[in-house]
């Protein structure tokens, strides 16, 4: 119940900072050179029909007015002149894309299917690199394996995505051919195939990310077993491995599940780079071209789309660290 | 010209057959399937598998695919009235892919929708041409005419198309997807593209992610009977876009896979892939997969004489001296990817091409003739000028070109500020006709292998647009020259125009408003069981139509 | 197991413990233990005295070998039980861990594992021992010991996680722990440091009581002479490592040998001894609290911290509030100087109501430690309200904080240092000179010497009575412990759960104590002497038995 | 309480401690002589380039085969006694020149956004900890969603709205800084709220300072451990940020060279001129690695649990030194 109460009140906070973030997004993009008129006309269009497209789209009206028909879309849906009838866009709706007449919400969730595929896969990839290493590395603290481990580690990090995924690509795909060039498949489709073609997407995205959650595990474990109640299980004769994987392990856990969702959070924004790269047709590569193009009602509604689910996924987040440990209250 | 040998057969050579799936991996998603919306010279590529247009490119390699065929139509047309006036025949027995008529009906509705805001984007010749067409709003319109007059069609196989001008490339116009039949009744606006009623041999079966996955089948109403150029076979076909072209290229040189029956109809081989090409040893198997296309094209120096210095021919002279060739070729990928241009039309028949060097610069520039040219226009002590370019690399007027231009002046004294701008706020700016910058990269394609598409919206005064987007940079507005181009544009001897057109090209080339800097060339790869690869020059990429994965 | 019957059941020879420099080079290295000996036979019970410092825990940690694997230099010999300690293979001495010799460590409040449920924890190790117990089984001996340790309603309470306990529960649980492996050997290291007098009698008593029952010998760590005194029948008081007296106990706190055993001794304020000091004259009312109250946390878990108190202070004063954990005599003192807003009541001074903090009132707060910024100087911290007033150039300000300093007896020259370089005792006299720095003319302190050890303590209570004395100042003085504030304060206020249960002059309340609570109170203060100590309990024992054992104690003391 | 004192403990006059422990750590060693070896030559860049006889502008087209794409002609492309490290193929421009004209505006973009994001961060960290409880409702939501927004996409639509007259750099610093603050937000207001609690922010407001008194003088000083640590994983992060930047096209405009500018032209080479990726590729790595490396040796420094306490050993551990009396 006061979880409930909790991540509500989070959520109308974040609603409300992600209208007062659509305004400025609206505002940004409004500055972004290229008219979307134009942009939307076509390369050779005269004045005329210029003018004919901004109308259509609204974009003759003042920014404010565009924006609050924007909003009104959201809670009420809209219609929009379309050939020889109407085109009705449902509550929540965020506007038409430009470049096609596509309705923004059918894009998203044309999109979402790839992202979430590829956020919930590296997430598995990170989670089982990443603990797994921090776990290793905590226990052989100094050791020669912990160093190896590090350096493993660092080099997912400290080797940009597009570098990874493209040195993957070539290594298991061209030179060993020990995968076909990943091809997206919806998982609906064929769950096996989804899986292979996924799998060096998520393990470049992963292998990326799990530096960063083999750092905070190794921290936190330490720190964990630097507490006075591993002292205490260490005192009775308690196995060390017991200790880890009773003890240790437990407490490590909460900051890597809270950053865990936040990360995919953010990730479901579209990793972009990723989805480029392996041609995904996630929301990540939605979001770019769209930029390109200017295409303000899909940036728009992407980006509070992601921004929600960052705010969800930073209560869940919350929640489950307050779960996990119960000496953090809620506050 | 298609791959190495030059036969039509490239790939794992044999005769093609029907069957298989084929795969096409693009960079570019077909984020409009809409014909009224699609500019693409020859009715494109994989559109023109679904929409037949009155007439057609002619699928063939090299040269010969530059000549236009009647597709639809019985004839490449008939011009009347001192080529003011076009009319067509439709051949008998044509369907859609769910079996209804097409009638000349069809043809003119397909045109007048093109007019209608929301479906703009298609090329701009028949609003500029056709009789009322400047005032004519599309079907949608909720004032003025719903439909344009100087269209008739006296019977259901007859069109006519009434001209302002004499206009003798009509037939190659035809072949741009605005002249596919719609059928008015299956009009759903902008959703229409969803599911475009087929003419072709194949049909849109699925469309996902606003057009980044397409699925296309045969269209069991198309006949081979009547439509000689295209073949069905293929019995599926899948585009998968959005996939980076070095991804693109890796796959198709793999060839593992499904990847074995692909192609792709827009992404080039890069500079990287060609230079392993070339040191690889087991590559005479690759080489043999890569066809050379080459399109109508021209990356330039553009300059705006409005601006000073440009104002002064010595400056643009001096420029044009002082250019090395070479290292703008290499830049974007070597003399496999660019041949160094010193004409404006390309290096082709159909456009007219006639060699000449103004400024000769060698390959490396003359930065003394260009000391002396600036010398003599008061610039002895040095010049400085802001190059304005693209930061996107992908088109071959981005920094990359930039740079090496500004290395090359350098050497004549001519220090270069270079001023990328982002893709959007590049192409606004230049072709901005009020605030055109004085000194800037630009390019030029052909919409379809002629003279006046190339030349005409660069030169012709008439075509300086004010509020839209010019591309006349210079503004140059002569009445002899504008004389020049309504003379030949009327001429429907099409092998007599190109000759005049050349002619122009030489003539406006002495007044040094652009540098011409190279013509690309592309190096199309495709999968090892491809057959009958066929890339013509009109378009440079691999004719789908002609594709066979069996 | 293996040792015969009539061996000591400890056996420590010359040892010596060493901390290397820390593991990447710091400080300089530490002789903790320096040629330490002695032994105890089975069933007995030993204490280990010694202030802060000397070496008691490293002691208790070397009779379980937990110093192997740290870095840790070790020499000499310890035998438990038969078992070289210092030298058994691993799987020998996580034998000897638990299984014969336990350990209850000083701070209940993170010796459990907070993620799992106790019981769970008391299984596992009972397991650990017992591979062929199920697991059922173990949690059933869990419930067990949690029983018997006096843990109400033990088979639900055995699920609860530890911040669900009091302090005391936990140390309970913390012992049952040890029970639950029937260990030979018992050590505490400080069981009951963390815990008010009360429960402290409670833990001191079931330790006293397991050991009749099971036989088990007992090492018990404590600073506290009192603890040890009543609990133990041998006692080795160590100071620096070493051991500086060794004996019986009683011989021991009759007639110590070692000077530094008097000294020790000397130290300890008495809860019987007479006031040192005449009565301060009653002056003006400084300072009021009218029925002020204080409530913490929101509808669902509401807790009322002060439920409507009312003190004064008078000029030249020393009012004492003394009650145990969680009572709410920091919420007083906090509402006192302004630091907290009432949640009703008033709080006058000089006869105004007091909105926020003011100069005029002060605070010592309770952890010297965390009372001080340890990246400021101790000359800034004192020089800083000086500061923020405004009225002085630096130069004046510098100049009058190491008048402060010197002033509580702290050298000047010790401006620029930080407080890590400090004692416990400098540190509280640090934070005595910050206080003074604004010219209060009351001071709370809060708990200003439970910190500390029994020697500084009464220097501490000496320097603020002198204080007193020469600015007149009316002093709250908090504390727990009933003979600290028994020698310094005038009147006294017994609080609990947040009322004031009893209040008068301080003679009046100790000698004739009125209210049941302050009787207990009393009666749970550790004495020195141990016949008394002994007949103490015996009261006590009697008394639990007539009444219901201890009442449940408030959660998250 | 301990926990959060000791975060305040963490370097109490204790710098030259710091340095004690970190020199007593080789890999901190080495990682430190890495980075000062990497920013003195980026420092130098002008003057090593110089000393190659090489400048990182020139194009030699005569060094590059380009019938086959402009790949470098020669072994380890187109290593010899004039470029030391090959050359850029396509160009002929000398790669061991942009390779440290490139470090320079790299080390300065991720340096500069790591400031700006520190700076942004503890402020309003700060803020919403100390401001009462709308300020730190406001600030919080704020950062969730600052954390949330897709950065790369801010970043291309402030590029393009930015005049163009406006220094790259500085506007890659800008932006990288302006939306990348949350982590640090969070951290510090976490900290801050912990820090506030302890006594010594209640005696210093007894003695009369106000809010911004008190952020100033008692909690930031004991913030800077944290915020240090925090910016040691920032200063790689920001690094690959740019590159990341580079290869969607808004990084530092050419003829500029920056390593991740290098790197997103170099990818598609890495078959045909394998030195020409592995090249930045590996400055990168190794940046990144000595910067993870300092910044965990300053954390564990830092970390207060090093100094003395009570640890208890594993049973399997020894004794390191083991005299036994007969
Ligand atoms: N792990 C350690 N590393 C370094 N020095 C230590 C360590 N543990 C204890 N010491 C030092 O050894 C000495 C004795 O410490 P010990 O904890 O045994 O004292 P103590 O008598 O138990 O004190 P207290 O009453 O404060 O608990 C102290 O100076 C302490 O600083
Ligand atoms: N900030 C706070 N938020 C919530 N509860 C609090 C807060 N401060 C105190 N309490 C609660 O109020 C009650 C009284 O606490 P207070 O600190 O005043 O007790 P105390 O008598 O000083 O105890 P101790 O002797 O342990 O210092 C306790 O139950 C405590 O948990
Ligand atoms: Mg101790
Ligand atoms: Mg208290």
């Amino acid at each position: 119940m006061r979880f409930a109460l909790f991540t509500t009140k989070r959520l109308v906070g974040a609603v409300l900072v992600l209208l007062v973030l659509s305004v400025a997004l609206y505002a940004l993009f409004y500055l972004v050179p290229g008219d979307p008129a134009r942009l939307a006309c076509g390369n050779r269009c005269n004045v005329e029909q210029v003018a004919q497209v901004r109308e259509r789209l609204g974009l003759n009206e003042p920014v404010y007015a565009q924006y609050l028909h924007f909003v009104q879309g959201l809670f009420t849906g809209r219609d929009f002149p379309a050939g020889n009838g109407v085109q009705h866009c449902q509550a929540p709706c965020l506007g038409l894309s430009r470049q096609n007449d596509e309705e923004v919400t059918s894009l998203i969730a044309q999109g979402l299917p790839a992202t979430a595929s590829l956020a919930l896969g590296a997430l598995v990839i990170w989670l089982v690199l990443g603990l797994g290493t921090g776990l290793v590395s905590a226990l052989r603290r100094g050791g020669i394996t912990e160093r190896v481990l590090t350096v493993l580690t660092l080099a997912g990090s400290g080797t940009p995505v597009f570098i990874l995924g493209l040195l993957l690509l070539m290594a298991v795909c061209a030179y060993l051919q020990w995968l076909p060039f990943p091809s997206y498949v919806p998982f609906t489709r064929d769950p096996e195939q989804w899986a292979w073609n996924m799998l060096l997407p998520w393990l470049s995205l992963g292998l990326f990310e799990s530096a960063k959650y083999a750092r905070l595990t190794r921290s936190s474990t330490l720190e964990v077993l630097a507490e006075d109640h591993i002292r205490t299980f260490r005192a009775y004769g308690v196995s060390e491995r017991a200790v880890v994987t009773r003890h240790a392990l437990r407490g490590a856990l909460p900051p890597v599940i809270a950053l865990s969702a936040l990360d995919l959070g953010t990730m479901l924004g579209g990793a972009m780079i990723t989805e480029t790269l392996f041609g995904l047709p996630g929301l990540g590569r939605l979001l770019i071209e769209s930029v390109r193009e200017v295409d303000l009602p899909v940036v728009v509604g992407i980006v509070l789309v992601t921004g929600a689910a960052v705010v969800i996924a930073n209560a869940v987040a919350d929640v489950l660290y307050a779960l996990a440990d119960r000496r953090v209250a809620l506050s | 010209a298609g791959p190495q040998d030059g036969d039509a057969e490239g790939g794992a050579g044999g005769k093609p057959a029907k069957g298989g799936k084929l795969l096409v991996l693009n960079t570019e998603p077909q984020v409009n399937f809409d014909p009224a919306r699609l500019y693409t010279s020859g009715g494109g590529n994989v559109p023109s598998l679904v929409f037949r247009t009155l007439t057609t490119r002619k699928r063939a390699d090299g040269e010969e695919g530059t000549k236009v065929v009647p597709d639809l139509a019985t004839g490449l047309g008939r011009p009347s009235e001192n080529a003011k006036v076009w009319t067509y025949k439709l051949k008998k027995g044509l369907t859609y892919e769910d079996g209804s008529p097409i009638t000349s009906a069809d043809i003119k509705y397909g045109v007048e929708r093109s007019f209608a805001a929301e479906l703009s984007g298609g090329a701009p010749y028949m609003r500029d041409w056709l009789v009322g067409g400047a005032d004519y709003q599309g079907p949608f319109a909720k004032k003025g005419p719903k439909t344009l007059d100087s269209i008739e069609t006296p019977d259901k196989r007859t069109v006519v198309f009434r001209l302002k001008k004499p206009v003798g490339d009509f037939p190659y116009v035809a072949t741009q997807t605005q002249f596919a039949p719609v059928p008015k009744k299956k009009e759903k606006g902008a959703k229409y593209e969803k599911h475009p009623l087929s003419s072709g041999p194949y049909k849109v079966v699925r469309n996902e992610n606003d057009g980044e996955r397409l699925q296309l089948a045969r269209n069991p109403h198309w006949s081979a009977k009547n439509d000689p150029h295209r073949h069905d076979y293929p019995d599926s076909i899948e585009v998968r876009s959005g996939l980076d072209p070095a991804v693109i290229n890796q796959r198709l040189s793999t060839s593992s896979g499904d990847d074995a029956k692909a192609i792709t109809t827009d992404t080039n081989l890069g500079p990287a892939e060609l230079a392993k090409l070339g040191k690889d040893g087991n590559d005479a198997e690759l080489k043999k997969r890569v066809g050379v296309g080459h399109f109508g094209y021209t990356n330039y120096l553009a300059f705006n004489p409005k601006v000073k210095p440009f104002d002064k021919k010595e400056v643009r002279e001096a420029i044009s001296y002082a250019i090395g060739r070479r290292s703008v070729v290499n830049a974007v990928g070597g003399t496999s990817l660019a041949e160094p241009a010193t004409t404006f039309l390309p290096n082709q028949k159909a456009l007219g091409y006639t060699p000449y060097d103004h400024f000769p610069a060698g390959k490396n520039g003359d930065p003394d003739k260009a000391r002396e040219v600036l010398k003599k226009a008061g610039y002895g002590k040095g010049l400085a000028v802001t190059l304005t370019h693209s930061t996107d690399d992908s088109a071959a007027i981005g920094s990359k070109v930039a740079t090496a231009v500004q290395q090359s002046l350098k050497k004549a004294g001519i220090t270069v500020k270079l001023r990328g701008l982002e893709r959007n706020a590049y192409d606004e700016k230049r072709q901005d006709a009020g605030d055109t910058p004085g000194f800037f990269l630009s390019q030029w394609g052909a919409d379809w292998p002629a003279g006046y598409p190339f030349l005409a919206p660069i030169y012709d005064g008439r075509q300086i647009v004010k509020d839209g987007s010019n591309f006349n940079h210079a503004q140059l507005d002569d009445e002899k020259i504008n004389k020049k181009f309504d003379a030949i544009s009327g001429d429907t001897d099409l092998k007599a125009a190109a000759r005049r057109w050349g002619a122009l090209d030489r003539e406006i080339g002495e007044r040094a408003l652009s540098v011409p800097l190279f013509h690309p060339v592309y190096q199309r790869l495709v999968g090892k069981d491809v057959k009958n690869v066929v890339i013509s020059d009109w378009t440079g990429v691999l004719d789908i139509s002609q594709v066979a994965v069996k | 197991m293996t040792g015969p019957v009539s061996a000591p059941l400890i056996e420590v020879r010359d040892l010596t413990v060493d901390f290397p420099p820390g593991p990447s080079g710091t400080g300089s290295g530490v002789r903790a233990v320096d040629g330490l000996s002695f032994s105890l036979a089975p069933g007995r019970a030993l204490g280990i005295v010694g202030e802060s410092g000397s070496g008691k825990s490293t002691v208790a940690g070397a009779l379980l070998g937990l110093h192997r694997g740290t870095g840790a230099e070790v020499s000499g010999s310890v035998t438990v039980d038969g078992t070289d300690v210092l030298g058994a293979p691993p799987a020998e001495l996580r034998r000897l861990r638990g299984g014969t010799a336990a350990m209850v460590f000083q701070d209940p409040l993170s010796a459990l594992d907070p993620y799992l449920a106790v019981g769970d924890q008391i299984a596992e190790v009972h397991r650990t021992h017992a591979p062929k117990v199920s697991r059922r089984a173990a949690r059933e001996r869990a419930v067990a010991v949690l029983d018997r340790v006096g843990i109400p309603d033990a088979a639900r309470r055995s699920r609860a996680r530890p911040h669900e306990f009091s302090g005391g529960m936990r140390q309970r649980a913390l012992i049952a722990m040890a029970l639950a492996c029937e260990p030979k050997l018992l050590v505490a290291d400080e069981p009951t440091t963390a815990l008010d007098v009360t429960v402290q009698a409670q833990i001191l008593d079931l330790l006293h009581e397991l050991r009749a029952e099971t036989g088990m010998g007992l090492v018990l760590v404590s600073h506290d002479l009192g603890v040890v005194a009543g609990s133990v029948e041998e006692m080795l008081v160590m100071r620096d490592g070493r051991a500086v007296e060794e004996g019986p106990v009683g011989r021991v706190l009759d007639a110590p040998a070692a000077p530094y055993t008097r000294e020790l001794l000397a130290a300890v304020p008495r809860l019987e001894a007479p006031r040192a000091r005449p009565p301060a004259a009653r002056g003006e009312v400084l300072l009021e609290a009218v029925d002020v109250r204080r409530e913490f946390g929101r509808r669902g878990d509401r807790t009322v911290a002060v439920g409507g108190v009312s003190v004064a202070v008078t000029e030249g004063e020393t009012l004492g509030v003394v009650g145990e954990s969680g009572s709410g005599k920091t919420t007083l003192g906090r509402m006192l100087v302004g630091l907290l807003a009432p949640g009703g009541g008033a709080v006058r001074y000089r006869g105004e109501p007091l909105r926020g903090v003011r100069p005029g009132l002060q605070m010592v707060f309770q952890d010297p430690v965390s009372s001080l910024n340890p990246r400021r100087s101790i000359g800034e911290s004192v020089a800083d309200p000086l500061r923020a007033a405004g009225r002085l150039t630096d130069r004046e300000a510098g100049a009058r904080a190491r008048e402060l300093l010197e002033q509580v007896g702290l050298d000047p020259g010790w401006y620029d240092r930080y407080p890590h370089e400090f004692s416990g005792g400098q540190r509280q006299r640090v934070g005595i000179a910050r206080a003074l720095a604004p010219g209060p003319k009351v001071l709370v302190c809060d708990e200003p010497v439970s910190a500390l050890d029994v020697t500084t303590q009464a220097q501490v209570l000496d320097l603020l009575a002198g204080l007193q004395r020469e600015l007149g100042l009316g002093l709250v003085l908090i504390a727990h412990d009933l003979a600290v504030v028994r020698q310094a304060a005038d009147r006294v206020a017994v609080v609990r759960r947040g009322t004031v249960v009893e209040q008068g002059p301080v003679d009046t309340v100790y000698d004739t104590p009125r209210d049941p609570y302050t009787r207990h109170l009393l009666a749970a203060v550790p004495v020195l002497d141990p016949a008394e100590a002994t007949a103490r309990r015996a009261a006590r024992t009697a008394s639990a038995t007539a009444t219901t054992p201890a009442e449940p104690e408030p959660v998250g003391a | 309480m301990t926990t959060a004192y000791e975060v305040a403990a963490t370097a109490p006059g204790a710098d030259r401690r710091l340095w004690r422990r970190l020199r007593a750590r080789p890999s901190a060693v080495v990682a430190a002589a890495v980075l000062a070896v990497l920013v003195l030559a980026a420092l130098a860049a002008p003057l090593l380039a110089a000393a190659s006889g090489q400048d990182p502008d020139t194009y030699h087209d005569g060094l590059i085969d380009s019938a086959s794409g402009g790949a470098p002609r020669g072994a380890f492309g187109g290593v010899s006694a004039e470029h030391w490290l090959g050359v850029e193929p396509g160009t002929g421009r000398d790669l061991f020149a942009r390779l440290l004209y490139g470090a320079r505006i790299s080390l300065l973009v991720a340096a500069g956004a790591t400031v700006v994001q520190i700076l942004i961060g503890v402020s309003v960290g700060l803020a919403a900890a100390l401001g009462g409880r709308w300020a730190d409702q406001v600030l919080s939501r704020v950062t969730d969603v600052m954390v949330a927004l897709p950065m790369l996409v801010l970043a291309i639509a402030l590029t393009t709205v930015v005049p163009d007259g406006f220094p790259r750099p500085l506007l890659l610093i800008l932006v990288m800084g302006l939306l990348g603050w949350g982590g640090t937000s969070r951290v510090v207001r976490a900290q801050a709220l912990t820090l506030r609690g302890l006594d010594f922010v209640a005696a210093a407001r007894l003695g009369g300072s106000g809010r911004l008194r008190v952020a100033r003088r008692e909690l930031l000083p004991s913030l800077a451990a944290p915020v240090i640590t925090y910016a040691a994983v920032l200063l790689p992060t920001n690094i690959v940020l740019e590159a990341s930047l580079s290869f969607l096209g808004i990084g530092v405009k050419p003829p500029t060279p920056s390593w991740g500018q290098m790197l997103s032209t170099a990818t598609t080479w890495f078959r045909a001129d394998p030195m020409y990726v592995l090249l930045p590729t590996g400055l990168l790595f190794v940046t990144v690695l000595a910067f993870t490396v300092l910044g965990d040796a300053v954390r564990t420094a830092l970390d207060p649990r090093e100094a003395s306490r009570l640890r208890v050993g594993r049973a399997t551990g020894r004794t390191r030194k083991e005299k036994k009396t007969p």
